[in-house]
């Protein structure tokens, strides 16, 4: 066997800050053989990022600091490089594609020239010459035109392109080791899907090696031969992607390999990592019962009054023009839409971005004024309620935002944030019952009554998740919108808030609308089905039935565009 | 992790840099001249002649004496009391415009924002001077009229910054989510929306303050100032006539003082803006 | 494009109305009668109500709002009550010597706070950079008026490098002339502009795009003065064109003091002749300046940042 | 860093050295004027510096003799002194024939036309035309037959019509009119040797319109085409001035001086003038101290940086061969009271204010004991003053000043409010009367500054929204009449007397006295009325100032001089002293 291409050895990332030292990287070692593609799987914060950095050299200093091991790059070890050296090295040898591409571009120049840029960075060609290799590698990366939308901006581009074109620079000077940090976690699942199939047509035309860095094992499944699982800063299992895919050893891996939602069967809840472990690593035994495939319409049709009634709902945004900024023209975000939910169930609503499904959701709690249409909440239109009445209203309707990060106001206490809605509403008797009273739905989300009085950013991603769902549930509400709820979040801790709105469901006997990109979740989750695209939901149906029996071409094009990977149908191999 | 407010957190980031520290210390020592100046403790008898005129700085007076004999260092700090009150009293008639009008122009949008935006434009588009000049002619000299003069010309940057930031703001899901929990829109703007932005008005008054003890001088030179007490913007302007005399000191004290301060409070803003700066943390 | 420019022109005609509103408020009604300055010392109260006939203060307050009005719209400003000169002759005589300190001093300055910026963003968090940011705010820190009495008797008289006082037309006639107080003119701006082009640039150098940058293999300063520079341009042309109007008055000490016989000094005797024509033709020119550099502003926004499209 | 290191470097090798030299081989004269010009139209130059600007290019019927003292009136434009009727009533005027303007494109051919009977009575004409509201027509006002009704009728028309016979205004012939007096105008001649009576020709005011201002067209020594609003105005040889010689005979001791060196000799004496505005103080010193300029007048703080404290010149600058001028002013400084404010009805509280201001001390500090202190409206130097007479009340006595404020009913300032003193918002206005608030403390009475710009003040006075201001009157004419005008009542706001002072008896002897021509007899009654009214105390009366000028060595023929607008084509330059001491500075 040869040398590995790129070898990491006892490598340690220390992090020094104004607080102290936190280790990022704790002694790991790993080989990228020339050629293979390695996956580095990991929940955010366990060091996977860090250690690609590394290999780039692109540590902030002086706080990031490597008090030890190598980085061997063809058997040189980088970490010996000079800033020449590595500058020599970095999109040249190794090149790398970042997560947020509507960022990692800069905004004010031409896609063309940023690419052309990388090329003559490292090759002595005229502008000519590399502008047209940058055509090229448009083209090679399956934009289409690529010699018209060489001149564009990254504004004029979809966020599947702008990725499309990180890659081409990425791949301009056919690099040995391509690092993907994350490529497709910010886009929507058929994008997704492509970017994959390009990223793997493109490692085995240019025989790369790449580097692969995922919080969601799922995604690597058809592309990596090894998989490294990383788990607070060390590595817990590294292995043949099948061997770690069929019989992963570590419990974090096979907590990581269960979490995810299954398009199939899935049991009443979904397993999570700390069904595998406990808090200090140690293996535990998933007990059997949390693995028996559940049929939801075994109880579907128990409860039958219908709460909510949406009709011909359609919500519009002016569009300006004309030298005074007058209204010419509407854009009908939501157009033309129906449908019922009843107590108890809830209602899935998936498509991609630019679908209209959060202003659907947000026209139903009339957070954004639709235009025309109505809504019959038990019994009652309320599409036109004012005031004191639609206030009375909001005890009853809730939603759960996208982003764990803005949605709380970080100048607020927790115990500011849930004792709120109470002022508001006058509920509860004085601030000692008040704050009692979120303390209980504080400990019912899963966290720690003695850390009330903290503030937001003291949370984790998915505890302040928790939070928004306490908050949402403090009026006691009967109908609670989730609008893309899960989306930002880990998988691994995606599937615990799961399992609790699934608990906190069954407790208050809560209606749910759920919204969000992935069809793998919302068919977890949901009772019935929603397909919005333009506008308009297009396809409606039983949860059950929608993945067996996609109508639309639509439909199965977001089924087909879900990673299937290698993962098994039957979790009882985990037990 | 012990329980941290953005706030306690911002403020151990700034006594954590020294040399914002030491702007803290700077003012607040001036502050507290100000305050025992005005509360006549100190410097009471700035008006008392000590000697003989135009005395060069001696054991006895650190800063000389001035052309009537008096004690310059005892000016100094009594001047130190005008220019901290100009700081702060600018600051309390800006702020409070600054912040209302840019908060409702922000949040309500529309003809309110129409309205409140031409009201800054027209305001700032008119040359500083001219406002100061004449609100200083309506009301009479004094230093009542510096500080609405001031108050009425400063409060338009801050309303600009605020009302772009509460246009930023009011879009975050938090603020939805006030909303949704079925609270008003003063809920959301004053109980949420501004403790969000407060940072840009510290940051800001910071160097308002700053930008105002300047601006007392200017008005000094234009014979619009303080009256019938010392401040440093006289006593600058004095110096105008006295430093062909070789008579420096007074020019020396009183420049000296006000660089200290204006210095503290440049190096504040700057790092107040590094610590309470969102967009700045942990760089 | 040009129906946004044509928009933000029109916005002119409310913002002229609010100025005319405010300077007649405040010099009309309030400053009181101008007679007794404009006659002199021996004035009699006769000679004083034929003057104020004459200029028209006996008109209805109506009337004489719409006469401002009409002149901020025509930009007839007529002649000066206290010089008697025509107001148009006045401001281009004293425009040309503003200009001549202000625009070279403004550019230099400029231009010196970006190269600055740009360094000491490149040593961000080091020694000198700390140091240099130190030494822009000390300079600003120092009165403007100390500045001037200082280096006009230490550089002008003592040293001889600069004239003492005074101006010629012409270039590089007036070169001399206007060194020293340019040269004060940087130092007090030099604090403010480093601290806003530093802070802009570093609020860019942490953008995703920046690490893009580095991982191609571009030299750090490279990405500062390809990358970064064009992207923090937006908010430092705005800083720099809303200056402008402010430097037609802004030199108002330098001026008197360098016996520069600009509009500054033309805005100081009038406001101290409570001569109202020239009070008006100066606001009004200053907020059509405003409005026509902020419009200028947005266009040279298209110009730095292609998102940018207005409408 | 570096780069602002670097550009600093080439700015300052771009303009090191560039600073001017100054010229040795022009015979020409550089001066000042510490405020800024606004236009050459004779009929709105009132105050110094803008006659003094006027005075180069235009002339008058009369002017002051520049080296003799008293200050006498000669003929200028004038061929001889008027001769006037028994009743003091007419004037016959001759003029000077062969007078010519200068060239202008207002004349046919652009040559400048002689100058004829017809100009001097457009020019007095237009001083009273109603369109025109000039600052100057007080000296015309009411004094000549018919004018008054000429200005009435046409203050509601269209245009004036100069064509309009007007009787007190009447052409004999080409070089010779009349002028019919309503009352006896003792001062009448002074009036015509002021800037406001100088002869303008009626092409140039109608070719030019209202740029005339800007285009001084006069029979002057000095031609200056156009006027602009810069830093500097340049004034060239009036190349056609008609046959003027420099005085042979002067002051006694003026030849010792040199000052007849160049007697009998043509008129201008120098090429150019270059006349630098400078406002602030510092530049205008500094300046004086690089030989940018060739004479300053010294004021304020610049005084001690000048005089020895025994009042002679610095030896540094004697050095130089710079030479110092002290004339003590035809003017008055005082604090005025407003005597409609019934507070200050109390003669009593008066006199006490008057007792307790320190002069002496305010003498050192603002003036370095070179002003005199005032003790009457009337200055020393004008009949009316008397050099024995001492004001019981311009002396420092605190206890007498106690004693006169408990008098009034005010024990220690007891019960009288806070009194402002509104003032100009100058740095050395504010200090003096911080000065004067630190006297008044000593017996009890608080006072404060008002600081206003000029409209403001002015307003105040007319409107009589004041307690007390502060003021300084300078002399129009030498005559005493001037000054105890201020104090007259009919005068009162918005009059000169802004203090609205009012005596029956003062003012009936007032309006016997003014109407004599100069006689023992009238000095004697303004004697009366100085004193009378210095008794009174209508005012804090301060100094008479004296004017301090510092010339440079090579400047010659300076006499310092009240009325000086004529001054200036008699000095001279002496190129060689120039390049000779030009080492020095």
């Amino acid at each position: 066997m040869t040398s590995p291409l790129l070898s990491v050895r006892n490598l340690v990332v220390d992090f020094h800050t104004g607080e102290g030292v936190t280790r990022a990287v704790n002694n790991i070692s790993f080989d990228i053989p020339a050629g293979k593609t390695i996956g580095i799987v990991g929940e955010s914060g366990s060091g996977k990022s860090v250690t690609s950095l590394a290999v780039m050299g692109l540590l902030q200093k002086p706080a990031a600091r490597i008090p030890q091991g190598e980085i061997l790059f063809n058997g040189q070890n980088l970490l010996n490089y000079n800033d020449a050296q590595m500058r020599a090295i970095r999109g040249n040898q190794i090149s790398m594609i970042f997560q947020e591409p509507m960022t990692s571009l800069n905004p004010v120049f031409k896609v063309g020239d940023q690419i052309a840029e990388t090329i003559r960075i490292h090759n002595s060609v005229s502008a000519k010459e590399a502008w047209d290799r940058a055509v090229d590698l448009m083209n090679q990366v399956g934009i289409p035109n690529p010699a018209a939308s060489a001149h564009k901006y990254p504004h004029e581009m979809s966020g599947g392109q702008k990725q499309r074109v990180m890659i081409a620079m990425a791949i301009a000077c056919e690099p040995k080791l391509l690092i993907c940090d994350e490529p497709t976690t910010a886009l929507d699942v058929t994008i997704q899907k492509q970017v994959l199939d390009l990223l793997h047509g493109l490692q085995q035309k240019y025989n790369m090696s790449m580097m692969f860095i995922t919080h969601d094992l799922g995604v690597i499944g058809d592309i990596a031969d090894d998989v490294v699982v990383m788990y607070r800063s060390n590595v817990v299992e590294k292995n043949n992607a099948k061997e770690v895919f069929y019989t992963a050893k570590h419990p974090y891996t096979k907590g990581l390999l269960a979490c995810r939602p299954k398009l199939g069967a899935n049991p009443r809840r979904l397993l999570t990592v700390s069904d595998f472990m406990d808090e200090n690593g140690v293996e535990k035994h998933v007990s059997p019962e949390r693995v028996v495939v559940f049929d939801k319409d075994s109880e579907a049709e128990k409860s039958s009054d219908i709460l909510l009634e949406v009709k011909n709902l359609v919500t519009q945004f002016p569009i300006k023009g004309g030298i005074f900024g007058r209204t010419v023209d509407h854009f009908k975000a939501v157009n033309d839409v129906s449908f019922t939910l009843k107590k108890g169930k809830t209602l899935g609503l998936v498509g991609e971005s630019g679908c209209g499904k959060t202003t659907l959701g947000r026209s139903i709690l009339r957070l954004i004024e639709p235009s025309s249409g109505s809504i019959i909440y038990n019994g009652k239109d309320i599409t036109n309620v004012y005031a004191e009445e639609l206030r009375l209203l909001r005890r009853k309707m809730q939603i759960i935002f996208q982003d764990p990060y803005s949605s709380l106001n970080p100048r607020m206490t927790v115990s500011e944030i849930l004792t709120e809605p109470l002022n508001i509403h006058n509920v509860g008797n004085g601030r000692k019952e008040r704050l009692d009273m979120a303390k209980e739905l504080f400990e019912k989300v899963g966290l720690n009554a003695s850390q009330l009085n903290r503030y937001p950013h003291e949370f984790s991603g998915g505890q302040r998740q928790r939070i928004c769902i306490a908050r949402a549930l403090m009026l006691r509400p009967e109908f609670v919108i989730c609008d893309e709820s899960v989306s930002a979040l880990d998988v691994s801790v995606q599937a615990q808030v799961l399992n609790l709105l699934l608990d906190l469901q069954q407790e208050f006997g809560l209606t749910y609308v759920f919204i969000s990109h992935d069809l793998s979740v919302v068919n977890f989750i949901a009772d019935e089905v929603g397909v919005m695209n333009a506008g308009k939901i297009i396809e409606m149906d039983k949860a059950t039935n929608i993945y067996k029996n996609p109508k639309e071409e639509y439909t199965r094009a977001l089924l087909s565009a879900i990673p299937k990977g290698l993962v098994k149908s039957d979790l009882s191999a985990l037990v | 992790m012990k329980e941290n407010s953005l706030w306690k957190d911002a403020f151990k980031r700034l006594i954590k840099d020294k040399m914002a520290l030491a702007s803290l210390i700077v003012v607040i020592v001036y502050s507290l001249i100000a305050i025992l100046a005005s509360m006549g403790l100190i410097a009471s008898d700035w008006a008392k002649e000590v000697g003989a005129s135009n005395l060069p700085p001696s054991a006895e007076h650190w800063f000389g004496t001035d052309i009537f004999g008096r004690d310059v260092l005892a000016k100094v700090l009594h001047g130190t009391q005008i220019a901290m009150s100009v700081g702060l009293f600018t600051a309390l008639i800006a702020i409070p415009i600054g912040v209302i009008l840019g908060a409702v122009a922000g949040y309500f949008g529309g003809w309110v924002d129409d309205f409140i935006t031409w009201l800054y434009t027209t305001f700032s588009s008119i040359p500083n001077i001219m406002l100061l000049i004449s609100i200083t002619m309506i009301l009479g000299k004094g230093i009542f009229a510096v500080y609405i003069a001031l108050g009425a010309t400063s409060w338009v940057t801050l309303c600009r910054l605020i009302r772009g930031e509460v246009m930023k703001h009011k879009e975050r899901e938090y603020v939805q989510a006030a909303g949704a929990i079925g609270g008003g829109h003063f809920r959301k703007l004053f109980l949420h929306i501004l403790p969000n932005v407060t940072h840009i008005v510290i940051i800001n008054t910071s160097l308002q303050f700053q930008f105002a003890i300047k601006s007392e001088v200017i008005l000094s030179y234009l014979g619009l100032g303080v009256q019938g007490e010392p401040s440093w913007g006289t006593m600058i302007d004095d110096a105008k006539l006295e430093l062909a005399r070789g008579v420096w000191w007074q020019l020396a004290g009183a420049t000296m003082a006000m660089f200290l301060v204006v210095l503290a409070f440049n190096l504040l803003g700057d790092a107040l803006r590094d610590s309470l700066d969102p967009k700045l943390k942990g760089k | 494009m040009i129906k946004y420019i044509i928009r933000r022109l029109l916005y002119l005609i409310p913002v002229l109305l609010g100025v005319s509103f405010i300077i007649f408020v405040l010099f009309n009604l309030v400053s009181g009668d101008p007679t007794a300055v404009l006659l002199g010392k021996n004035a009699t109260a006769k000679q004083m109500a034929e003057l104020r006939e004459q200029l028209g203060l006996n008109k209805p307050l109506l009337d004489q709002y719409f006469d401002v009005v009409k002149s901020a719209f025509t930009f007839d400003f007529g002649r000066s009550w206290a010089t008697k000169q025509e107001i148009s002759q006045m401001i281009i005589q004293g425009a040309y010597p503003s200009m001549a300190l202000t625009v070279p001093a403004f550019i230099i300055s400029t231009v010196l706070s970006l190269i600055i910026s740009l360094v000491v963003a490149f040593y961000r968090g080091k020694g000198i950079d700390l140091f240099v940011r130190f030494m822009c705010i000390a300079g600003v820190s120092v009165s403007a008026l100390a500045y001037i009495l200082f280096f006009q008797y230490f550089f002008a008289y003592q040293l001889g490098w600069f004239e003492i006082s005074g101006f010629e037309f012409g270039f590089p006639d007036f070169v001399p002339f206007i060194a020293l107080p340019a040269i004060i003119f940087i130092l007090l701006s030099l604090g403010p502009d480093v601290r806003f082009f530093r802070t802009v640039i570093l609020d860019e150098i942490y953008q995703d795009y920046v690490r893009t940058a580095r991982a191609k293999g571009l030299s750090e300063v490279i990405i500062l003065l390809k990358h970064v520079l064009r992207n923090a341009l937006i908010p430092i042309i705005t800083y720099v064109v809303i200056q402008i109007p402010s430097l037609i008055l802004g030199a108002l000490l330098l001026e008197n003091f360098f016996s520069i016989p600009g509009l500054g000094g033309i805005t100081l005797n009038a406001l101290n002749s409570s001569d109202f024509p020239v009070i008006k033709a100066m606001a009004i020119l200053s907020s059509v300046l405003y409005i026509i550099l902020s419009l200028v502003t947005d266009v040279l926004y298209t110009f730095a940042d292609p998102r940018v499209k207005l409408k | 860093m570096k780069g602002s290191v670097l550009i600093l470097g080439i700015l300052l090798t771009l303009v090191f050295g560039c600073s001017k030299q100054n010229n040795f081989t022009e015979r020409e004269i550089n001066l000042v004027s510490p405020e800024k010009i606004s236009g050459f139209d004779p009929i709105n130059a009132s105050d110094k510096y803008s006659g003094n600007e006027a005075g180069k290019v235009y002339e008058g019927l009369f002017e002051f003799h520049p080296l003799k003292r008293p200050y006498e009136l000669m003929p200028n434009l004038a061929a001889s002194m008027p001769e006037v009727s028994k009743d003091g009533l007419t004037y016959t005027f001759k003029i000077r024939k062969g007078v010519l303007f200068h060239d202008s494109p207002a004349f046919t051919g652009g040559i400048g036309r002689e100058m004829k009977a017809d100009d001097v009575l457009y020019s007095y004409k237009r001083l009273a035309d109603p369109k025109l509201s000039a600052k100057g027509w007080w000296v015309l006002d009411d004094r000549i037959v018919g004018l008054n009704e000429w200005r009435e009728k046409y203050s509601q028309a269209e245009a004036t019509d100069y064509n309009e016979a007007i009787e007190g205004l009447k052409k004999v012939d080409d070089y010779t009119f009349q002028m019919k007096l309503k009352k006896p105008y003792p001062q009448f001649l002074y009036a015509l040797a002021m800037p406001y009576t100088f002869i303008v020709a009626k092409e140039a005011v109608e070719h030019f319109g209202k740029e005339f201002l800007n285009y001084p067209v006069g029979t002057g020594p000095f031609v200056l085409p156009k006027f602009d609003q810069s830093s500097m105005i340049v004034y060239t040889r009036n190349t056609k001035f008609r046959e003027k010689f420099y005085p042979s005979e002067g002051e006694e001791g003026d030849d010792k001086l040199g000052l007849l060196a160049d007697a009998g000799k043509k008129i201008p004496l120098v090429d150019k003038i270059n006349v630098y505005i400078i406002v602030e103080s510092q530049p205008k010193w500094l300046s004086f101290m690089k030989a940018k300029n060739d004479m300053i007048e010294i004021k304020d703080v610049n005084i001690q940086q000048t005089l020895t404290p025994e009042n002679e010149l610095r030896p540094e600058h004697k050095e130089k061969g710079m030479r110092l001028f002290m004339l003590p002013m035809l003017d008055v400084a005082y604090f005025a009271f407003n005597h409609e404010n019934p507070i200050f009805k109390n003669v009593k509280l008066r006199q006490a204010m008057n007792l307790a201001y320190d002069r002496d001390g305010a003498n050192k500090l603002f003036h370095e004991n070179t002003a005199f202190i005032a003790q009457g409206p009337v200055p020393p130097g004008l009949a009316g003053h008397r050099k024995e007479f001492k004001n019981p009340y311009s002396k420092l006595d605190i206890e007498q000043a106690k004693k006169l404020l408990a008098e009034a009913g005010y024990p220690e300032g007891k019960g009288l409010p806070e009194i402002t003193i509104q003032t100009r918002n100058e740095t050395v206005a504010r200090q003096q009367i911080e000065f004067f608030a630190k006297c008044m403390d000593k017996i009890g009475i608080k006072i404060s500054v008002g600081m206003n710009t000029w409209p403001e003040l002015v307003n105040k006075v007319t409107k009589k929204q004041h307690q007390m201001y502060t003021m300084a009157w300078g002399a129009d004419y030498p005559d005493a009449e001037n000054f105890l005008g201020l104090l007259y009542c009919p005068n009162q706001s918005p009059g000169s007397n802004g203090a609205n002072y009012c005596n029956p008896e003062f003012d009936a002897l007032y309006s016997q006295a003014t109407i004599l021509q100069d006689s023992p007899e009238r000095t004697s009654m303004y004697e009366k009325l100085n004193e009378m009214v210095a008794l009174d105390v209508p005012w804090i009366f301060g100094f008479n100032r004296t004017d301090i000028y510092l010339t440079q060595a090579w400047l010659k023929n300076y006499k310092v001089m009240e009325f000086n607008h004529n001054q200036f084509q008699y000095l001279n330059v002496d190129l060689e002293v120039k390049k000779q001491l030009s080492k020095k500075f």
